[in-house]
């Protein structure tokens, strides 16, 4: 099997102070840098801490700036990277808290903010069975509900830096999705949470968000979509009055 | 409360205005550089320059031109600030900065265009 | 620091959230502790992918998914159980529908069912093949809308505090400050999964360790039948991600190395769509005799999906499509999938009763971690995320229901002084010249060979010798960081500690379990014996090993008979 | 938790890891400051006309001229980046959805001609 030695280098916030960790090993075809931290973390250096779950990029652990890029360390090759030296650090945007781990509690308290649930005005009862809804109502959303909430958006997109009140490229996607299925009644609550000053008139269409996001969820175009519907949600207010 | 709801109102009319402005300005500006600088050698010239601002039309076309160029340009800027992290205080004074520095601008090019030719 | 919550939930996986939800809804003036090693969307549950079973439409019943599912479990389910579960299923689809999961559709937009192994009406509910992840999204967000639910992740939970035969709460590590704190609660729920990262080649997530099984089963509450592990048919080679039965529902093959659909030797009837325990022996059996195909990673068989088509694979597959592509670099629209039998489900777990109730007042127990018994010796596919609805909703209830009743009772101070040594004077502080991942690596590959789809008494001694010796090795170790914050090194060292017990349990009870039946297979007794063993098992922990005990199987509609697919 | 302002600047300009649709943002920020400052600049010179003709035609003296004909094409050069990546960003939110990318290589070749072409338009109105 082919083999290559590589080396890692891991840009670690430890005991409150960056520093720069250098690891060399040898790394077989079909590794992943998932795998290649697990590889340190078993053989080399067991102090080096990062999150990680599924290894199969749906659970959304392993967001990290790989050489200057966010990727999910769990479905990067490591042999597809294109050089032996790989540059780890972890998701810029974010407050670092121990090496590769940074907080996403802020990260999930806009995700909250933006009611990411079904709104009804009333509730169908159980016995009266599933709402009605065709495959094509389906596929208006279905891509917007596949974020596995990840982050890495967050890392790519410069506004989530800039201004920290920002709702960020996922939250706003996740409020897309509930605005576009055909279920929800909340447009007049959720509408007026992603259209002011931290919502969706932050977003510039820089469209790095889709970039960077593994699950092709588009954020960018959710965006916009957001957009539009607070226009045209608003002009019908104007002209009510 | 009044006041925020109005906001939110507005807030998507605002964005709309850049993008309405934006493709303005981008037929404006070409023409405006078509006439001072390549229709003919003598543009710029005291006399035809004079001349250009005395017709109606072109007193008109350049209100216009700078209504948009003003609002395109300020309401740019505005964006670019608000895009820090703020304190409410500092949106309000950056949203009222932006309308008083919007409406000198407005109101000095309109004067030039009153006193001019 | 103490903070006091009426319930507290441990795990917020699909169980957790679920129990979560049912409890807030039982009441608003009980508080919930939502307790999680992790954020709950990075719970394993979101890796299931082919559907959730419940009898909705004319032609199935209560009554056929009650019969498929004891079947299923080679006759060790409890059956009213099993009926109380397949009964409220329905409801959970339905409910979760209303939440906003967003289910695939038939062409007139009602809820789509597809085939799965098993069952003998296509009854799996499914969201393409990502079922598992939406429902924990829909079930995640749904539980935003409860005030009275304070989610704490990346909390681990360390043991729970149990006086009197009533529960007390738990201790958890902060893992942000490394702080241990204490939460008080009336009533506590363990939703906290499976013991899956036993095996070496396995499905699971790396969060997958057992720990509350382990930590029920040191505060003295049984682990029941724990010797029967699920081996999955499919898992991709060489990572183990799975690819889902719903595969094979849709129409897949399963090929040996003389392009032979070789299941109908096994099971002429079901073929492909034979419960996993016999796919899985079958598939073994053809490698075992040499039809397999050799790669660096082992020997394997294929799964072929080429004749479904691009267009059905992306609409209904395309999980499956992406994980092949990027973890083993085959695409399913034009080469088979390379696929070995994987170590899947533990189908046992925390002794309930089926209203989760476990022997000890105000603690609850549900989805995975939990048996109640409804899988008995083999799990159908299907029935693991129907079963984290429906148990964690009652446990919810239940719970809620348990902490409405009762006061707090007191926690000793000292329970907390002592269990504040253990961690971090006793264990942190350890210098020995021992490897966490070395004695990892080797219990797991122990597990993998002597504990696997094929047994044997021999083996299993073998086995069994070399967990205790890497239980006493395990004194030995050393954890290099000693920090507090995140300190990850010392989780490993617990979670390790954790799967070593669990493994003991394992091993002790497939050696004493003389018989085949389900998953657990002795070629020493390839037989099922209904009159020996047509029992459950209970292992409970003392400091030299587990002890055990047997107690009789619920039966009521359905006598044993020979099982034939 | 609030960010200093140099931090947040920096993270509009941080190149590293950014891809195409990145950095045609990161321009479209400088061009428009840019020409937002010259909106300014471009009054205070009208201003010229209402002293009389001396003074405006000193003016266009001292500006119209090779020495500053550099900083002219740079404008050009900024206006047309800026209005094409704009159209570029209307065209991409409201009618072809896909294919960022594709659009930005082609716009960037469109503005590249025609920025050649003004460029010799304006050295033929300044020089000869």
């Amino acid at each position: 099997m082919e083999e290559r030695e590589v080396t890692f280098i891991v840009k670690r916030f430890y005991r409150n102070e960056w520093r720069e960790d250098r690891y060399e090993f040898k790394a077989v075809r079909g590794m992943t840098v998932l795998d290649g931290l697990f590889h340190i973390r078993d053989n080399i250096d067991p102090s080096l801490s990062f999150r990680a779950s599924c290894r199969m990029g749906i659970c959304g652990s392993c967001g990290m700036v790989i050489n200057g890029k966010a990727m999910l360390a769990c479905s990067t090759q490591i042999f597809d990277l294109g050089t032996d030296v790989v540059r780890i650090e972890p998701l810029r945007n974010m407050e670092a808290l121990k090496d590769l781990i940074s907080d996403f509690d802020d990260f999930f308290e806009k995700h909250r903010r933006v009611k990411p649930y079904l709104i009804r005005k009333e509730e169908k009862s159980i016995e009266e069975g599933e709402y009605i809804q065709t495959p094509d109502e389906l596929r208006k959303y279905r891509q917007y509900s596949l974020c596995i909430k990840c982050g890495l958006c967050y890392d790519a997109c410069s506004i989530t830096g800039s201004n920290k009140e920002y709702l960020g490229p996922a939250a706003l996607a996740s409020a897309c999705r509930f605005i576009m299925d055909s279920r929800d009644q909340g447009e007049d609550e959720r509408i007026p949470l992603v259209s002011d000053h931290t919502g969706c008139w932050r977003c510039h269409f820089m469209a790095e968000c889709s970039e960077v996001c593994p699950k092709e969820v588009d954020p960018a175009d959710a965006i916009q979509k957001l957009k539009r519907k607070a226009l045209i949600y608003s002009l019908k207010r104007l002209f009510r009055r | 409360m009044e006041e925020m709801h109005t906001k939110k109102v507005l807030e998507p009319v605002w964005w709309f205005f850049q993008i309405i402005t934006g493709i303005l300005l981008l037929v404006l500006v070409s023409l405006h550089l078509y006439v001072t600088h390549f229709a003919s050698e003598k543009a710029l010239d005291y006399s035809s320059v004079i001349g250009r601002l005395s017709s109606p039309g072109f007193k008109v076309l350049y209100a216009v031109l700078l209504l948009a160029v003003v609002y395109h340009g300020i309401n740019g800027m505005r964006a670019i600030f608000l895009d820090l992290t703020m304190s409410d205080v500092t949106k309000r004074i950056v949203n009222i900065l932006s309308l008083i520095v919007a409406l000198l601008l407005f109101g000095y090019g309109v004067y030039l265009l009153a006193n001019i030719g | 620091m103490i903070v006091q919550h009426d319930v507290t939930i441990i795990g917020a996986g699909l169980a957790g959230l679920r129990a979560s939800i049912g409890a807030a809804e039982k009441s608003d003036r009980i508080s919930i502790a939502l307790v999680s090693k992790i954020y709950p969307l990075r719970s394993h549950s979101v890796c299931a992918e082919g559907g959730t079973g419940a009898a909705l439409r004319e032609g199935d019943s209560v009554e056929l998914h009650s019969w498929d599912t004891v079947k299923g479990s080679d006759f060790l389910g409890d059956q009213d159980a099993i009926e109380f579960f397949c009964s409220i299923a329905p409801r959970e689809v339905i409910l979760l529908e209303h939440w906003g999961c967003p289910w695939s559709r038939t062409e007139n937009g009602m809820l789509d069912q597809r085939p799965f192994g098993g069952h003998s009406f296509p009854r799996a509910c499914y969201a393409a093949d990502r079922t598992g992840f939406h429902e924990m999204h829909t079930l995640y967000e749904r539980s935003l809308m409860y005030d009275n639910i304070e989610r704490y992740s990346e909390y681990f939970v360390t043991s729970l505090i149990i006086e009197d035969n009533r529960v007390r709460g738990v201790t958890a590590i902060d893992l942000r400050t490394g702080e241990l704190m204490v939460f008080q609660s009336k009533a506590v729920i363990i939703a906290t999964g499976g013991a899956g990262r036993l095996y070496e080649f396995t499905t699971y997530s790396h969060t997958v360790t057992g720990d509350g099984m382990a930590i029920a089963y040191r505060a003295g509450i049984p682990l029941k039948d724990m010797e029967f592990f699920q081996f999955h048919p499919t898992g991709l080679l060489p990572s183990g991600i799975l690819i889902t039965e719903g595969a094979r529902g849709e129409g897949g093959y399963l090929l040996n190395n003389r392009n032979e659909r070789f299941m109908e030797r096994y099971a002429p009837e079901k073929m492909e769509l034979a419960p996993r325990d016999i796919v899985s022996r079958s598939m073994m059996t053809e490698i075992n005799e040499g039809r397999g195909f050799e790669g660096p990673y082992g020997q394997y068989l294929l799964l072929d999906l080429r004749h479904l088509g691009e267009e059905k694979i992306n609409e209904k597959l395309p999980l499956i499509r992406e994980a092949s592509i990027k973890f083993s670099g085959v695409d399913p629209v034009e080469e088979p999938i390379p696929v070995r039998p994987v170590a899947h489900y533990t189908m046992g777990g925390i002794h309930t009763n089926m209203y989760t109730e476990t022997p000890v007042k105000g603690l609850y127990s549900a989805g995975e971690a939990a048996c109640v018994s409804i899988h008995g010796a083999n799990r159908l596919g299907t029935n693991s995320t129907m079963e984290c609805l429906v148990f964690g909703g009652v446990a919810g209830e239940r719970a809620a229901e348990f902490a409405l009743g009762n006061d707090f009772a007191p926690v000793s101070s000292d329970y907390v002084k002592e269990e504040e040594r253990r961690l971090f004077d006793d264990l942190l502080s350890r210098n020995g010249d021992e490897r966490i991942s070395v004695i990892r690596d080797e219990m797991r590959s122990t597990m993998e060979r002597h504990v696997g789809i094929f047994r044997n008494g021999e083996d299993l001694k073998t086995g069994l010798r070399k967990i205790q010796e890497l239980k006493e090795r395990f004194k030995n170790i050393s954890i290099t960081d000693k920090g507090r914050s995140f300190n990850t090194e010392l989780t490993h060292a617990l979670e390790v500690d954790f799967m070593l017990d669990l493994a003991e349990v394992v091993v002790s009870g497939a050696l004493l379990r003389e018989e085949s039946r389900g998953a657990h297979y002795r070629t020493d007794f390839p037989k099922r014996d209904d009159k020996k063993w047509l029992k459950h098992t209970l292992a409970y922990y003392t400091p030299e090993g587990p002890k055990f005990d047997y107690i009789p199987v619920t039966i009521t509609k359905w006598k044993p008979v020979e099982r034939k697919y | 938790m609030l960010v200093s302002v140099k931090d947040s600047i920096s993270s509009w300009f941080r190149i590293e890891g950014r891809g195409i649709s990145g950095y045609a943002f990161i321009i479209h920020r400088l061009t428009g400051i840019v020409l937002t400052a010259y909106i300014f600049l471009h009054l205070a010179f009208l201003t010229s006309l209402t002293e009389g003709e001396s003074a405006y035609t000193s003016l266009i003296e001292k500006t119209v001229n090779i020495r500053f004909l550099p900083f002219d094409i740079l404008l050009i050069g900024v206006t047309i980046y800026h209005s094409l990546n704009g159209l570029r960003l209307v065209i991409a939110e409201f009618f072809v959805t896909r294919y960022h990318r594709e659009l930005f290589v082609i716009f960037i070749i469109v503005g590249v001609v025609i920025w050649i072409f003004t460029s010799y338009l304006l050295y033929r109105f300044v020089v000869v």
